[in-house]
């Protein structure tokens, strides 16, 4: 029996539902040692800005229980050396691009996706309301509903293809802003970036992070992701692309069954750099082992009763 | 002294792993002998594994560490313990199965015509130093060792560096051996008394900064391996920055040797524990 | 050198930071063929309530990555119950006692501590406006600041003893919510009580939790724990005890490093019965060992520069 | 049959335990050997104890296990790999160390003056009972047992069993070992030919609840053994409760051992893994 692997994110249309966690798989470049990238479902490029952000001061990472602490702070050398770079480079590469942008004000957002709009190479925006590193802007659009709401419309303005909005799990009520980007014109959500979190050596006394907090991510925040994905699905009508913390096949399924359209593959990558592959045909095999023709079915196949 | 690497990088891989042997070297340093036929095959010196120390989801990082020395299929790896990936890392068994990324980053890189080389190394810096002075003597070239460490016993590797070394002068903190005080003693004499054509430089990051500082003095280029943490080891997460007059780049792949006068050096260093 | 061991949170005196997080030590007594309860901080006992709860249904705990879920919901005999077998136990036992209390209204919440206040047991109060795991009332008063106040302030009314306040992570900013019940007249906050979170069985389908949902709690959730702790101990004045994911001796250290006066042990309690004396001794094993003459020194000892 | 428990129940400990040893039995099922004196020398039959397989922080709770049989110093267990921390249990070595707590719950009860007992077990159910089917024999009173298991190969501790009861009448899925079907059917005839005084039955909940209601129907007392996720173990957490008609009561404490017309038969068991 073979599997029917693709999945449908509004207009975009996949091979399989596995992809990349921005920030993870950079552009791609770096793991095509390891995983033959027109596999994947899409990448995910890591989040770009208007012009170069140098990021936070080391150290920026730190290991927790089942987790990691990050705060890289969205560095990156801006959009024209990433299109220049990183878009060159994929322009060989068969495989759905997704371009994770973020900016310091609504209008930087707006002259971001402008300058990217007319790419071949864009095939689809995901708008990062939710980076819990960088001081102005970042996370602060994505914990409520007014300016998650702005920024979508805005962007929405300025591009018809798919727009993705990337929300922030460090607010009450995650569902409220789903349904405020949803109604603001975005064509699906993804959720979970990471949650706010700090680590201390008790050894020196200081934090681990030279930011002080940063953001939590790994298989630790999975149930907090789960349970999000969950609640989002059941409310919105767009699809969802679920992730945090998927390191295997069976997390995947967990949150396709949770209503996620689409996985991405994180902190994962780091552990494993073949770790999407090993998603993408792991999810597959479970699939084929059940006799399920269509991955597709397992988004929101939850049985709650 | 070219900065470009001059060959093509070996390719990386994701390779399962044995345990052949783990041995305690001295107090708080074991060496751990691995086999893995395709680090060992194309490994170059300075360069680094990315090991997955224990399966589970309790260490959901990868430890970097430094290739030592090879011997055929097989790599030694020299460590410290001192966090619990490393205290995990002293229990492995013979026997025991595990996997690395690797060879990473990029080593030292041998000038043309090099006819003397100094290294320096203090404590574990001695590691990635093992398998370029091999080398380096195997070419003909002249080696000359300045080691330090806190005690005699923690002059790791002395042995490896007095079989192909031309000199090995030692200093201790405790002066149990050699000269009584900093190997940067060591180093600023023997720059002064030698012509070399390049110094090779591993150890804690201050000590790495006036060695650098002595070179440049004497006007002899200089390489430094710097130590960041790293997830991803492969270029991808930007965790493992050094700033460098040429901006920030990625220790994991730019690295983890620098040539020292790139190096602006900062505070994002880890801090050396106790 | 002997440690000073000894804290206060308001008028609280402890013997030591080390306090037991409610719920799961329940009042002491399956606890004391382990540990001399007389060697702790205080005790804080499992939830309360008016009447009797039955609790959810079963299953009611999964484990996650270092972590675990939980939805047991409250289940209590109500408070005669407590003050009969619990309170009459704690007579005889030397150990500052903390009543968890939980109502599903504001008047449920007044009317138990009412009842409590006099009984000679009781030294102290934890309003329990976080539990995510009953449906009315619980985390819904716990995560914005008017029905958080609104209990504090009615509580307060309704007892002189110490008033200690959980706070939910569940919230968009924890900082507000601290500020508003330390305005309404708490004596001091705990925090965190558990996040928000699910689990799922790829096997069958269904949520490995009869409730779906249930709380987070275990080593997991520490790095958030730790930063709303920081972000809380540098907003309020009154004494912070800190929680989530406390298995060791420098978790402990961590806490009080990040602001907290006293620390709760959870999760740990299920691993290791005798998890809150090992931390204990630890703890005073660390100040020994580096020259602290008082355990206090370590509160908000975190070097951030 | 007395409800209460006749005597104190023995002191609750946190105990180092050591591996004897760890060996196969058949496709899935272990049988592991602790060192551990102090359960060895107070555990009751049906009681258990709560296991720490592994260090680290990726196994958050202890995995609970009857104890199957006592020797010595040692304790048995047999078990069942089906998830995360049985198959790590499956990979100990003799010589690794590990603890847990016990003895814990309350197990199952001998009426004064039992002279024939039936044990009716399914698949792993046969574990808890091995050590009361040897004091029941070693006590004089007479043991018929009904066993239950998918195939020939399944039907664990068949060996113990013959060794010290009257008959042991077994039935598989597959008709390899004796009836082909399910031990209910061996139950309900058993229940009609002899005259019990008591019947012990573990396996798969909707079985016991079958053999509960069997026992009912004959008028015999029936003690069943509930299975419940558990955190402490203790009696502290109420993740384990099972309704019964005194209300919600505890398998840690109250059971895992119940008095089968007490139990309100629900859907709390833990489903059966595939
Ligand atoms: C390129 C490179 C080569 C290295 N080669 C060697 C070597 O040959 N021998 C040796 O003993 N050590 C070497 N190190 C340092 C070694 O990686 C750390 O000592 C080790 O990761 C500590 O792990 P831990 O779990 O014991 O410490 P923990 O403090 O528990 O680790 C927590 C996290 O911090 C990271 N970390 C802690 N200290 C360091 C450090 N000094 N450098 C990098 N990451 C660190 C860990 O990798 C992990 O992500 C090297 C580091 C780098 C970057
Ligand atoms: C009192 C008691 C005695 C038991 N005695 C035995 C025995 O002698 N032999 C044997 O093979 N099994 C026994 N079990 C079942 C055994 O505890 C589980 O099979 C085991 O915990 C599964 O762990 P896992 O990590 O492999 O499964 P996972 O599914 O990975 O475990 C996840 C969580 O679910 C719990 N869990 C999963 N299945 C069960 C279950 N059936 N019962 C209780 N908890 C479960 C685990 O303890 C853990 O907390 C007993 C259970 C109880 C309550
Ligand atoms: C090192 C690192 C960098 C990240 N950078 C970005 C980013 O640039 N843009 C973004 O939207 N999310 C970023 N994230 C968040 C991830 O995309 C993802 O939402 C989160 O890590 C949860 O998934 P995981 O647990 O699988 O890692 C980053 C995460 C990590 C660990
Ligand atoms: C099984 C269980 C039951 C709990 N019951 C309560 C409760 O009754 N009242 C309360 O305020 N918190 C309750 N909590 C939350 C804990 O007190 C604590 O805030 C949380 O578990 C985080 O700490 P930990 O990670 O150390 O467990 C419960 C937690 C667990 C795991
Ligand atoms: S470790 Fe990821 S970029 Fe260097
Ligand atoms: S397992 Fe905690 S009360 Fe039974």
């Amino acid at each position: 029996m073979t599997v029917d692997m693709s999945v449908k994110v509004g207009n975009l249309e996949l091979r399989n539902p596995v992809m990349t966690a921005s920030g993870t798989f950079a552009s791609g470049r770096e793991f095509a040692e390891f995983v033959d990238l027109s596999h994947l479902g899409a990448i995910v490029t890591k989040g770009v800005s208007l012009n170069a952000w140098s990021g936070n001061a080391s150290p920026r990472i730190a290991e927790t229980s089942s987790g990691m602490l990050n705060s890289i702070g969205l560095q990156n050398p801006g959009v024209e050396a990433f299109i220049e770079r990183d878009l060159a480079y994929l322009a060989d590469v068969d495989v759905p691009v997704v371009v994770n942008v973020s900016g310091h004000s609504l209008a930087e957002y707006v002259a971001l996706v402008e300058r990217l709009d007319d790419h071949p190479q864009v095939n689809a925006f995901e708008i990062n309301i939710s980076c819990p590193n960088v001081d102005a802007g970042g996370m602060a659009f994505g914990t409520s509903c007014v300016p998650a709401a702005q920024i979508t419309e805005a962007c929405r303005a300025a591009t018809m293809k798919p727009l993705i909005v990337k929300l922030s799990p460090n607010v009450t009520d995650i569902v409220e802003i789903a349904l405020a980007v949803e109604a603001a014109g975005a064509d699906a959500v993804s959720l979970i970036n990471t949650l706010l979190g700090m680590a201390i050596d008790a050894d020196t006394f200081k934090p681990k992070l030279a930011r002080v907090v940063g953001g939590l991510s790994g298989p630790a925040i999975k149930p907090v992701a789960l349970r999000m994905v969950w609640q989002v699905s059941n409310a919105v009508s767009v699809p969802v692309i679920g992730m945090g913390g998927i390191m295997t096949a069976e997390d995947a399924v967990e949150f396709m069954l949770a209503g996620a359209s689409a996985v991405s593959v994180g902190t994962a990558n780091f552990v494993d750099p073949t770790a999407t592959m090993r998603v993408a045909d792991g999810l597959s095999e479970f699939c084929r082992a059940r006799g399920i023709a269509r991955v597709s079915e397992l988004t929101g196949a939850l049985n709650t009763d | 002294m070219s900065c470009a690497h001059d060959t093509a990088e070996p390719r990386r891989v994701l390779e399962g792993v044995s345990v052949l042997s783990n041995e305690r070297v001295t107090e708080g340093v074991g060496l751990l002998v691995l086999r893995a036929p395709h680090v060992a095959s194309t490994v170059r010196p300075g360069q680094f594994v990315h090991l997955r120390i224990a399966r589970g989801r309790d260490f959901v990082l990868r430890r970097p560490f430094s290739v030592h020395r090879v011997r055929g299929e097989s790599i030694e790896i020299l460590y410290q313990v001192l966090g619990t990936g490393t205290r995990e890392m002293s229990l492995l068994e013979p026997g025991a199965v595990c996997d690395l990324v690797g060879p990473l980053g990029a080593g030292w890189i041998v000038p043309e015509g090099l006819a003397h080389a100094l290294i320096v190394t203090g404590g574990l810096g001695a590691a990635p130093l093992g398998m370029l002075a091999e080398q380096l003597a195997a070419s003909g070239a002249a080696v000359t060792v300045a080691m330090g460490a806190p005690t005699a016993e923690r002059l790791v590797a002395r042995g490896l560096y007095e079989d192909v070394a031309r000199v090995v002068d030692v200093a201790t903190d405790d002066g149990s051996a050699g000269v009584h005080g900093f190997v940067t003693a060591l180093s600023e004499r023997l720059l002064g008394e030698h012509q070399f054509d390049v110094v090779y430089c591993c150890g804690p990051e201050a000590m790495q900064r006036i060695v650098a500082a002595q070179a440049a003095v004497a006007g002899v280029a200089c390489q430094v391996s710097l130590e960041r943490l790293m997830a991803c080891g492969i270029g991808a997460c930007l965790s493992c920055v050094v700033s460098t007059h040429s901006g920030l780049k990625r220790a994991c792949v730019d690295g983890p040797v620098f040539n020292a006068e790139e190096v602006l050096w900062d505070s994002s260093e880890i801090p050396p524990k106790h």
